[in-house]
């Protein structure tokens, strides 16, 4: 185990699977010669060179749209798109080729393709800098939706992105970039669709990816310290969903506070809210909170880029919320 | 820039056979194919390649095994040159489970990844950037494959065109355009879509090597696609040609194209690409016409069994395609 | 009152608006000469000249584009994308500009823009001409989202789009096209969020959409034969959704099913039913049941496209599951 | 082609005042929000336009009340030049209630629709398919506004060039794009993005008039934009604008630009758009030392008041938005 930070912990999982697999590739605004904005390509071109490790004009829907033919002709392509936001550009590409090939082909084809971006608030980059469209990418069936927030699960998940067959959405969080965070030695993989409770606990099951991880367990501290405690679970990878990590937390918990960054409406919160009131109807004995972002882009102002997302004092106070709401047999009366 | 028509060396009889070869099978696919569209045997999209057989005719005959192409939403034609199996496309119309994307796909999304054919596009211009893709795979991996990418005038509006030929320029990639300006978008004329007709000039304008052919002369189109293909293996691609052509009908079977002039479209009727074909394999190939005849009864005969082997081809499982759907 | 075709009522709404306001303009492929592909623009050209109804090139970017820019100062565009798939070409222009810009000028820039579409599936178009991507832009906050069922709506709605100050996302749906509707004769507005009991009943409540409408009407008739009425509930526009009129219903007839011809995972449905879950959790005497496409695009044969979205039957067999739930007070023994 | 500095008629002293004038705010503007910036009193992105103030310069002086302008993601010098407020900037950059957009858009997103600032835009390559709709706006409503979009040579590469100027030229719009062709995106040298750095010759591809111009030559920019002004007026629009400048430093403050050569920084720097602003004014507009000391005073003291403005004004509420949140 070695303490690195999120973007050492992805150079880490690109350079493996480049050393190991010669179809490996990455293409981005300023990544070879600069190394990437967020240092997570620095020294790449160097080791592997100019062929697979390259600049681009701005072109987002080239970018990505050439990423998606040559997964299709059997490369491994990593197109790094600087803001999701950005990734607007090439939805057609993600939509209609990269999502659709492998069923417009009967199953024959398939789209070994990753696009590494970056979302979410932070230091006053404003409304096209600083969406989470998570959501965008999780209604279109065919992606796989990856939102790690720790070192280990980013470069777990990064090489085994790059070693499965279909197209996935890895979305980063500029964050999360300088945190640190334990990662095994050696080789290091985390497959989809498997949950990680970073918190255990047995009053209400929370649950949040990305940037919304340590603060959720900042508020389960705070929860902690009233004698409540809270499970903390980080699904990982949004598609495939770990549904069985969920249900059984709620079954032992019987209350649910969901946190997402990203806005309240449309959120893949309301989809796994959704899912929970059916199957675990009869366990829950609270509504399922949602902690989400304001219905409205943010802000360039930082006071109100703050109030456009989930803090701390926020979780804690959905978290209470479920512990104080009536039982259903009482509502019966 | 006057239209180029080569003609590099004495073509070789193999090669006229091949070219009528190619060029009449996509007729008989097509009328054949519509037909059965009229009988209602065949539903959804189907965008005839009537009087554009010449462009991938040509075009395809210059390539070699572990080429590459992607094509559009008229791409039944694009299919056949780069030899797919038209039992295969006709189950796929059929929507049978023995058809290239187990009737999954259809007319506009025919592929087969194992002869490198990336398939038809429901998204016009949407082929460009996904041939870019491909040639960028193939020089990453090193190898000499050439992919072709066959667009239209209307996807040279789209910025598609613009980013993935000018990342395939930066790059050198081994990628050869080939615009089939038909001269329509449906029913909206290219004048009204662009001011400048000449599409090649886009390419030119950066830093592509850019070419115009008369896209109903077959072999014009091979010699310059030979050239195109000898260039990118050189490493100097990428390599833009637009292939004047004119549809023979409307823009999909039920559209009567009324608003295709008579005398246009006669003009191009009298330089029918396959009519083309045949000619140029008996005058400069010495075919006899019974020679053209038994090619021709092939051609026909393997349409018929196709549709023979397509309706008595196993309809798809509903049950497998919801499993399909919990694993996608 | 005349009976007239949803296509027919959409051209009222359009010619009516356009002899209204000098302003208003319409742009899209085929629209013009043509009368556009499903002849909702034809003769407008005639009318109003090739100024305000031109044909456009294949470029949806710049389409959606431009239409924005339009409105922002201070035009009227309808931009019509033919299919609601091609619409990924230009997301950057309504996620990032069109959908910000109210915020991003603090409240002083608005922008009047329409886009209409259609969606859904169809006659064997396949996986890129058949989606229902509503959930997309339900999930960017700026935009309204309006989806009629009847030519009444269609044209009241479509008419009120023309007259307000915020970025409409239209979407009709292909077969509903040559359907046929009473709609009231002159001046005809339907305003936003307000949504429509298609349908009166007691024992549970049907939420539906678009081309989901007649279905869920038709699964409420056969409900009827078996004794059990159906309130089938159309919000006609899903930004801004009536949640009174839709928690009301819940209030009434403790159960609820949702039927979305998109598909399961991250639609719109997901999001109606985490408020109902959360606003009516003590009314609820069943889970909420959501009859939704499956995770999967539209494959071409008709079989499997009839196969992959909500048929009648599934629709009544979801309201059923929803009566014979248990109640909770016996789930908690 | 050469550069073009047409100099059509001899400039009155007013113009080379006003164009000095508006050259020097942009400097002044930029050198000190760039002290703040490092002050930590301004936050998230600032792009300085230091270097290229000939453009917004000439081209603005060439609009009139009405016209529209839309611009990038460096777009200080736009507003200034298209005549906002400076304290209002200031404030905006100070996240302030009193700022352009109330403290909410920020340095990237500067707007003022009242005077037909449609704004600054953190999408490169979206100005264009604004402005275009804003010249298509008035083209409907038969006024004879211009619209100028301000872009860059990286948003040449993007698929939105070509389809909105395309859309602007099928539609003869009172529309003029000016490309400042600062010869980077980021740390990316234009030869890196593109195989023909020629620009302006992407226009001529499609039938848009076109022309290349010293973006650091602002009487010459405002010499050709009074034409293409007059020829958009005219119906003879619309027209491209290649403006060739280079940044006085990196890509945004934080940037130290070591990927800038040393001699191309010097040679630029040695043609400083401002010190030619000046001295034209001193040459050809015959304005004395003490008259350029009295407008470079007024100018830095107008900042200086900006500043006191912005830090005095009241600072954004957090109720406000919130119900805003629920209205929008
Ligand atoms: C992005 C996109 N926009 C619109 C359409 C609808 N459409 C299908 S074919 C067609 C006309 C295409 O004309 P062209 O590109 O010249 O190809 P051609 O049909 O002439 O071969 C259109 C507009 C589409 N399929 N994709
Ligand atoms: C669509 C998009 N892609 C990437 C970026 C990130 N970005 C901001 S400025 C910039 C470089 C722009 O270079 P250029 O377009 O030449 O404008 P300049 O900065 O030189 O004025 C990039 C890549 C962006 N803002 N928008
Ligand atoms: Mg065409
Ligand atoms: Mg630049």
């Amino acid at each position: 185990m070695r303490e690195i930070m999120y973007r050492d912990a992805l150079r880490e999982a690109i350079d493996e699977e480049m050393a190991r697999n010669h179809e490996v590739f990455i293409i981005g605004e300023g990544i070879a010669e600069r190394g990437g904005s967020y240092k997570v390509t620095e020294g790449l071109l160097a080791k592997y060179g100019a062929k697979r490790v390259r600049d681009t004009p701005i072109a987002e829907a080239g970018m990505i749209g050439v990423g998606v033919g040559a997964a299709i002709a059997g490369g491994r392509p990593i197109v790094e798109i600087l803001y999701v936001d950005f990734a607007m550009l090439g939805m057609d590409m993600i939509v209609n080729q990269a999502a659709k090939f492998r069923l417009m082909t009967g199953g024959e084809g398939r789209v070994p393709f990753v696009m590494r971006s970056q979302g979410g608030t932070g230091g006053g980059v404003a409304a096209q800098h600083s969406q989470s469209l998570e959501a965008l990418f999780y209604a279109i069936p065919g992606l796989r939706v990856v939102m790690p927030s720790t070192p280990a699960d980013a470069k777990g998940l990064l090489k085994y992105s790059l070693r499965q067959q279909d197209p996935v959405i890895f979305l980063e969080h500029k964050h999360l970039y300088m945190t640190k965070g334990m990662v095994p030695d050696g080789e290091h993989i985390v497959e989809f669709g498997i949950g990680d409770i970073k918190r255990e606990g047995k009053d209400v099951t929370m649950i949040a990816w990305s940037n919304m991880v340590p603060r959720t367990l900042e508020a389960a501290e705070a929860l902690s310290k009233q004698g409540i405690e809270a499970e903390v679970i980080d699904p990982r990878t949004l598609v495939p969903l770990d549904k069985a990590m969920i249900l059984e937390s709620v079954a032992k918990t019987k209350r649910v506070v969901i946190v997402q960054e990203a806005v309240r409406r449309g959120g893949v919160a309301s989809d796994i809210a959704s899912i929970i009131q059916h199957e675990a109807f009869y366990d829950l004995d609270a509504p399922v909170e949602i902690v989400a972002g304001l219905d409205i882009p943010v802000p360039f102002n930082l006071a109100l880029e703050k109030a456009s997302v989930p803090q701390t004092d926020d979780i804690v106070a959905a978290a209470l919320r479920t512990l104080h709401a009536p039982a259903h047999v009482q509502a019966a009366e | 820039m006057a239209i180029e028509s080569p003609k590099v060396n004495v073509p070789s009889k193999e090669l006229l056979e091949k070219l009528f070869f190619t060029a009449y099978s996509i007729r008989v696919f097509e009328t054949e194919g519509i037909k059965l569209y009229r009988q209602g045997l065949i539903r959804g999209y189907f965008h005839p390649y009537l009087g554009q057989e010449g462009i991938a005719t040509g075009a395809c005959a210059a390539l070699s095994k572990g080429d590459y192409i992607a094509s559009t939403h008229r791409g039944h034609g694009h299919c056949i040159a780069f030899g797919a199996e038209i039992k295969k496309m006709v189950a796929e119309l059929l929507q049978k489970e023995t058809g290239y994307c187990r009737g999954y796909g259809g007319s506009m999304h025919i592929a087969d990844i194992s002869t490198g054919n990336l398939g038809a596009n429901g998204i016009v211009g949407a082929g460009t950037p996904l041939g870019v893709g491909a040639a960028l795979a193939a020089q990453v991996r090193g190898s000499d494959a050439v992919t072709v990418t066959f667009t239209t005038d209307g996807a040279t509006n789209n910025g598609t065109f613009l980013e993935s030929l000018n990342l395939a320029a930066i790059w050198n990639l081994n990628f050869i355009l080939v615009i089939e300006n038909n001269q329509y978008a449906v029913s909206t004329p290219i004048g009204d879509s662009t001011r400048e007709t000449d599409l090649y000039k886009r390419g030119t304008a950066i830093g592509v090597e850019s070419h115009l052919v008369d896209g109903n002369d077959p072999l014009a189109v091979y010699d310059l696609m030979v050239e195109a293909v000898k260039k990118c293996r050189a490493g100097q691609g990428p390599i833009l040609i637009e292939a004047r052509t004119y549809r023979h009908m409307g823009h999909h079977v039920n559209d009567p194209g009324k608003y295709m002039p008579e005398d246009k479209l006669k003009y191009y009727k009298d330089r029918d690409p396959v009519d083309r074909a045949r000619n140029d394999f008996i005058e400069l190939g010495g075919a006899t016409l019974a020679e053209i005849e038994v090619i021709e009864r092939k051609i026909q005969d393997e349409f018929a069994a196709a549709v023979e082997f397509a309706k008595n081809s196993a309809e798809v499982s509903i049950e497998e395609f919801r499993q399909f759907a919990e694993a996608y």
